[in-house]
């Protein structure tokens, strides 16, 4: 099973697999999940395992559905701002910036060039927050939890910084329609500095203690291989395509906010298994310190942090309709927006990467694993049940 | 992006176009235009990436709008598909062979909007709602607020007042002075 | 090798201190942190924007003790439950007072859950000094403050005419003016009249004129003038007037009328109702009379409105200048009532063409709405002299067209609005037969305490008129040839005492000329009231020089009901308020006989 | 109108009885004029001389209880000199003829003219009269005439400025 990421083992499931009987006294269903350990989240995979062997995994999400999507409709354009964090809790900031993002498209404003800077700065702080909730949760899934302490320490220490810029911890309610909220509090830079500095620190343990570990490695080199003609099938996007040797990144690609001003080179793998796409994240936080310095040093301290929004509590915007994306750290995150001239949005749709990679993708990969492997397998992909219900 | 446009034109019957930006057009297609339009898309134009796939109920027009949303990575571009149905009959075919991933977009589309893919995998099983009988609740006329108020109970000890009403109450007895 | 020995290093962190904080209940969150919420109720005018905005439904406006409303505060102050509260601050940001912010405070234990249900700033909370916490960044507002300019005719441009000064809004920009309203509808109730201004201007927002129209119509005949020349007191208890310029309604109000073309208009405004076969006079063509005239016109009673001037429309046209308020858009609200088939008969002054007796005799109620057309005299010395005019004289003979000798210098005396009136008129008039203006404006009171609009005095001084605040007139200065020559003015000291009362005190050694050839007097008017003769005089309740009525403006007489400046002081939207009340009053004593007789 | 009888008595003015004999005197006379004059005003300004008549009443009770005191009864006697101010005290014992039918400014400005020359009287009064009890009693009229001329004042700014429009 190790080896580059070339093609597919097959085709789908259902085609290649002989019909499961239950009643053959061969197989047996497992549910993992709603609550269990090796699961992100609130979402369950029900197996079926013929010995250890998984040969069929379904998914099942629903348990942390709050119709979002369906609130928005109700609520006036600066209401929907409070709710939209709400989609994705370990990263919201992408939630507030892509919908700003299609607000400010679709009524005509444009945001400015301050609070362009300090957006970027929050979604590279979300990031690295949430790359460390992963790899403490990979290490966990494999029975190493001593890497999930070090990592939530250092996430708690940006916490402190999410904290005293945006007023918040976790739902920062920070990017608005028209800007940012506020410039950056004295002193950040050098609080900042210091955080960055941790993290660097705390990385190099977790390279230490977790990459080069012989067990590590057993469980995860060859293991849960994304074959590279998938990526696009399944809708694979972020470190999940990146690992596949795939340079696609938002960020890059197509991109927004001030990275066009900021030097930084997508990080890809070439394996596509369990071991590299951790090993993508991790490097990737690397890179996320390195532009969250390019950014202190960059950005304009003074100056507007928003547009003139017109009155919002009558705020309305003609018809039309927009898809804005960011790069967040599991992928594509993006805003579709519809709107009605009323003032109310007709329609948003939240594209959250785990959509693709926690149900058809995750079901793709599952059969044909040990039952062991299959919660670490999950949690490779990175994945966040409450953006695929909203 | 214009270019692309022009000679989509010249191949397959399109509605109307919106341009919204230089790397993002929407436009209008007929039902049975959507599958050799994405696949030549896909195939020829390199618009490789679903990016997603949802509706839009425009239910004073009695219509459900389809949204399929491609990407061209290498010109990083997308494309909106529209796909106008009626509300009254919104069978759409299926396009799970083309991104095994539509399946779930198709699922989730059936259980919310009501909007039927015959052969998609796992199309009517319950998705994300558990015993749901009230019609697809994404539906404009679905009302989440009265929803609400039959099937929950507002905690006591609240109640506001209407500034102007409490001032035309409160101070008409002052003869409306000066 | 390595990946067997390095994960051994975890072990290195043995020896470092632990990272946990050693007291995690005291920890402080940081300053900027959304924590529960502070209002400064004294600051707070309960306009319940912070309510509105709330999409989680967390805030109710209760009424509070010891906070009645008044005008420009409701009375109410916002409670928050914290159970529905996401800390998203919105609140805040809208607040029009900035009165409610919030505290850094996060944690706070009780057992009671309705505990967390309560009103900031009433119900004392631990955090209620905290300095820390968030508040709305500078500039950050999530309405706008500023007014939407209105093109205004250049001083140089109108010095010469008698052309309106306002432009009025176009169509963009009145959108952009309603938008900025809030819609809390504290201005309602210090309106007079009680318009409906939050409907009304979500009707320009929505480009819904006719809409917009029918709203004004409801409360108002008048909105053509009062869209020009209203007091507009809203404007004062308007929210956006604490950290900003209040939206201008006057203008709004104009603005609808002036989109809808006078046909529709009267189409909007309906047919009177079918006849019930009751007759009322109405004394006095002014807003009072013909609001009145309008509301019993359309309840289907016949109106007869008597006035004793050439044409209708009381002191709104012969006080108010044209370059305030055109003769023409005071034809449109007048030509709608008549259009109710309101009979106005002018140059008919009761006393002299018809007696007050028949007036009684003929009609089932009277309506008393005479304004105050008599001017006041200073009585000073030389206030006799022929060059001597009553300010409120010269506005009717300029309105008339009556020829009178303008003069080349004038001087006038008085510090309201009638005042700025004819100082501007009469210079207006200079220009145009001597080619040079020379009016100065002298007045008791020192321009804090000035009566006219600041807008007003303002415009005055544009127009090349200089005010001499502060000026007692001592003498009206005559030559041997019996010439006006000036007035001699001193200077006041102070004009009212630590109570508000009148009580000037004069330097006499601060003595001042003013060459004029004529003085006017613009101090104040009085009501006619001579025309009810000495029989109705004796019978009718006077209160302190005013007609005595009850609230709803009727008489101790029963058959007759007043109106107007006459008996509540001059302020053209409150005759408005005025008239409705004594037709719903009127209308009142009509069905009460009615269900008598039946 | 006959004139009034309190000038040939303030030519003999010696003391503090005389004073307040003719203070007495000369609020009794007003009193009598108002009341005179209330039927002949309009009845919408009657109320202003009826208050007038009210308020020199006032006085007048005030000053005939003064006059009974007996602290005040054992300073009667001294004798003080005629202020400068005693002519247009005097004048305004002359009684005016304010026609048939005057109007409520014509009240007011009489009345307030008489208001202004008592107080300047009774404060003359007091300035010359060395401190103690007497001076007491000048002071305390002159404060109530002070009072009542502010009061007229009030009312003449409401009735005559009553703003412009």
């Amino acid at each position: 099973m190790t080896g580059r990421a070339t093609s597919s083992p097959g085709g789908s499931t259902a085609a290649s697999s002989p019909p499961i009987d239950l009643s053959s006294g061969k197989y047996l269903k497992l549910w993992q999940g709603p609550q269990h350990p090796g699961i992100t989240g609130n979402m369950s995979v029900e197996l079926t395992v013929c010995g250890d062997e998984v040969v069929e995994g379904k998914t099942h999400v629903g348990y942390l559905h709050r119709g979002f999507e369906k609130l928005m409709e109700r609520r006036t354009f600066i209401q929907v701002f409070p709710i939209v964090c709400r989609v994705c809790v370990p990263e919201p900031d992408f939630n507030e910036y892509c919908y700003a993002a299609t607000i400010e498209e679709l009524a005509g404003i444009e945001a400015p060039e301050r609070a362009l800077w300090i957006r970027t700065l929050i979604l590279e702080m979300g990031r690295i927050n949430s790359y460390m909730m992963y790899l403490g949760g990979q290490a966990g899934a494999l029975g190493m939890g001593v890497i999930g302490q070090w990592t939530t320490y250092v996430r708690d220490l940006m916490l402190d910084r999410f904290e005293e810029l945006t007023g918040a911890r976790i739902y920062h309610m920070f990017i608005l329609p028209g800007g940012v909220r506020d410039g950056l509090p004295d002193g950040f830079d050098g609080r900042m500095e210091e955080t960055l500095r941790e993290i660097e620190r705390t990385l190099a343990d977790v390279e230490d203690v977790m990459f080069h570990n012989a067990v590590f490695k057993k469980r995860t080199k060859g293991v849960g291989v994304i074959p590279v003609d998938l990526i696009d099938r399944y809708g694979v996007t972020g470190p999940n395509a990146r690992a596949a040797g795939l340079p696609n990144d938002v960020r890059k690609d197509h991109p927004y906010l001030v990275y066009p001003e900021l030097t930084f080179e997508p990080v890809t793998g070439t394996d596509s298994d369990m071991y590299t796409r951790a090993d993508v994240r991790r490097r990737d936080v690397a890179v996320s310190v390195d532009l969250i310095r390019q950014i202190i040093a960059k950005m304009p301290r003074t100056g507007p942090l928003t547009a003139k929004l017109p009155n919002v509590l009558h705020w309305k915007i003609p018809r039309g309709e927009t898809y804005v994306r960011g790069e967040c750290s599991r992928g594509e995150y993006g805003y579709y927006t519809v709107t009605d001239g009323s003032g109310h949005p007709r329609r948003i749709n939240v594209r959250g990467p785990s959509y693709t990679h926690a149900m058809a993708l995750l079901e793709h990969l599952i059969p044909g694993t040990n039952i062991a492997d299959v919660a670490a397998l999950m949690v490779s992909l990175h994945t966040y049940p409450p953006e695929i219900e909203r | 992006m214009r270019t692309l446009l022009e000679s989509l034109k010249e191949r397959f019957p399109l509605g109307p176009i919106t341009e919204q930006r230089p790397d993002l057009a929407f436009v209008t297609v007929e039902r049975e235009t959507l599958r050799p339009l994405i696949v030549h898309l896909r195939d020829r134009e390199g618009f490789t990436h679903l990016v997603l796939l949802t509706a839009v109920d425009w239910i004073e027009e009695n219509l459900f709008q389809l949204t399929y949303l491609v990407h061209d990575r290498a010109n990083a571009r997308d494309i909106g598909l529209r796909v106008m149905l009626p509300r009254d009959e919104p069978e759409m075919e299926s396009i799970h062979d083309l991104w095994p991933t539509a399946a779930t977009y198709q699922r989730e589309l059936k259980e919310m909007f009501g909007i039927p893919f015959p052969g998609s995998p796992r199309l009517d099983e319950e998705f994300i709602l558990e015993g749901w009988v009230d019609i697809p609740p994404y539906r404009r006329d679905f009302d989440t607020l009265k929803f609400a108020e039959e099937n929950f109970e507002h905690r006591a000890g609240r109640g506001t007042t209407d500034p102007a009403t409490h001032m035309r109450e409160r101070m008409a007895t002052q003869g409306g002075s000066k | 090798m390595r990946d067997v020995l390095s994960p051994f290093l975890a072990w290195k962190n043995l020896f470092r201190d632990p990272v946990s904080i050693r007291d995690p209940l005291n920890r402080e969150a940081a300053p900027r942190y959304r924590g529960f919420h502070k209002n400064d109720v004294e600051k707070c005018i309960g306009c319940g924007t912070c309510e509105t905005i709330c999409q989680n439904g967390a805030i109710d406006m209760v009424p509070v003790d010891g906070f009645d409303p008044k005008n420009g505060d409701s009375g109410l102050r916002p409670r928050i439950d914290y159970g529905r509260c996401c800390w998203c601050a919105l609140c805040v940001d809208v607040c029009m007072t900035g009165s409610l912010t919030m505290s850094n405070a996060y944690k706070w234990v009780d057992a009671d859950p309705d505990a967390f249900r309560f009103i900031p700033g009433v119900d004392a909370k631990s955090w209620d000094g905290s300095e820390h916490g968030y508040v709305c960044a500078e500039g950050h507002h999530l309405t706008a403050l500023e007014r939407v300019p209105m093109d205004e005719m250049e001083p140089e441009a109108r010095i010469s005419n008698f052309d309106e000064i306002v432009a009025g809004y176009d169509v963009a920009r009145a959108k952009l003016e309603a938008d900025r309203c809030v819609s809390c509808g504290l201005c309602i109730a210090t309106c007079p009249a009680h318009m409906a201004i939050p409907q009304y201007i979500e009707a320009v927002r929505d480009g819904d004129y006719e809409r917009g129209v029918a709203l004004l119509y409801e409360t108002n005949p008048f909105s053509n003038t009062c869209g020009r020349v209203c007091t507009h007191k809203c404007e004062t208890a308007c929210a956006v007037h604490n950290e900003g310029e209040a939206i201008a309604i006057r203008w709004l109000k104009r603005h609808i009328m002036d989109q809808v073309p006078q046909e529709k208009v009267r189409e909007i405004v309906g047919k009177p109702g079918p006849a019930t076969g009751r007759k009322v006079a109405i004394v006095g063509a002014g807003p009072a009379g013909l609001t009145a005239a309008f509301d019993l016109a359309k309840a289907g009673h016949a109106v007869t409105v008597y006035e004793t001037r050439h044409a209708a429309g009381g002191m709104t046209r012969y006080g108010i200048p044209e370059y305030r308020l055109p003769y023409d858009a005071l034809d449109r609200d007048v030509d709608v009532i008549t259009s109710l088939g309101v009979d106005i008969r002018c140059d008919t002054r009761i006393g002299r063409d018809v007696a007050m007796a028949d007036l009684h005799a003929a009609n089932d109620a009277v309506v008393l709405a005479i304004g105050l057309h008599l001017g006041r005299s200073t009585r000073i010395p030389g206030s006799e002299h022929a060059q001597v005019k009553k300010a409120v004289d010269l506005l009717r003979q300029i309105t008339d067209g009556e020829a009178f000798d303008v003069p080349k210098s004038a001087v006038v005396i008085g510090g309201g609005n009638v005042a700025m009136d004819i100082a501007r008129s009469l210079a207006r008039l200079q220009k145009q037969i001597h080619g040079k203006v020379d009016v100065t404006v002298t007045a008791l009171e020192d321009l804090p305490h000035f009566l006219a609009d600041r807008e007003e005095v303002k415009e005055c001084g544009e127009e090349g008129i200089p005010i001499f605040d502060a000026r007692g007139p001592q003498q009206i200065v005559i030559d041997d040839a019996g010439r006006v020559t000036g007035l001699r003015t001193w200077r006041v000291k102070s004009i009212f005492d630590d109570k508000g009362r009148f009580a000037p005190s004069y330097d006499e050694s601060d003595e001042l000329f003013h060459p004029a050839e004529m003085v006017i007097e613009a101090i104040g008017q009085a009501s006619d009231v001579s025309l009810l003769g000495e029989a109705l005089t004796e019978e009718l309740a006077w209160n302190r020089g005013r007609i005595a009525i009850d609230p709803d403006g009727r008489t101790s007489v029963p058959w007759l009901w007043s109106a107007g400046d006459c008996v509540a002081g001059p302020d053209v939207v409150h005759a408005v308020a005025d008239g409705h009340r004594v037709a719903a009053s009127i209308a009142a004593v009509f069905a009460e006989r009615s269900d008598a007789r039946e | 109108m006959p004139e009034g009888k309190g000038h040939a008595k303030l030519k003999t003015l010696t003391n503090l009885r005389e004073v307040l004999t003719v203070a007495t005197e000369f609020e009794r006379t007003a009193r009598d004029f108002y009341t005179a004059l209330a039927p002949k005003v309009s009845k919408s300004i009657r109320y202003l001389v009826e208050e007038l008549v009210a308020e020199e009443q006032q006085h007048l009770d005030l000053f005939a209880g003064l006059a009974g005191r007996a602290d005040v009864e054992a300073v009667l006697e001294t004798e003080i000199e005629r202020p400068a101010s005693d002519r247009k005290f005097s004048d305004c014992i002359h009684l005016p003829d304010l026609g048939d039918n005057p109007d409520d400014q014509a009240v007011l400005q009489y009345a307030l003219a008489r208001e202004h020359a008592a107080m300047e009287q009774y404060t003359a009064l007091a300035e010359a009269t060395p401190p103690g009890a007497l001076r007491n009693v000048f002071v305390f009229l002159a404060n109530e005439e002070t009072k009542h001329k502010n009061e007229l004042e009030a009312v003449y700014y409401r009735v005559v400025h009553s703003g412009g429009v």
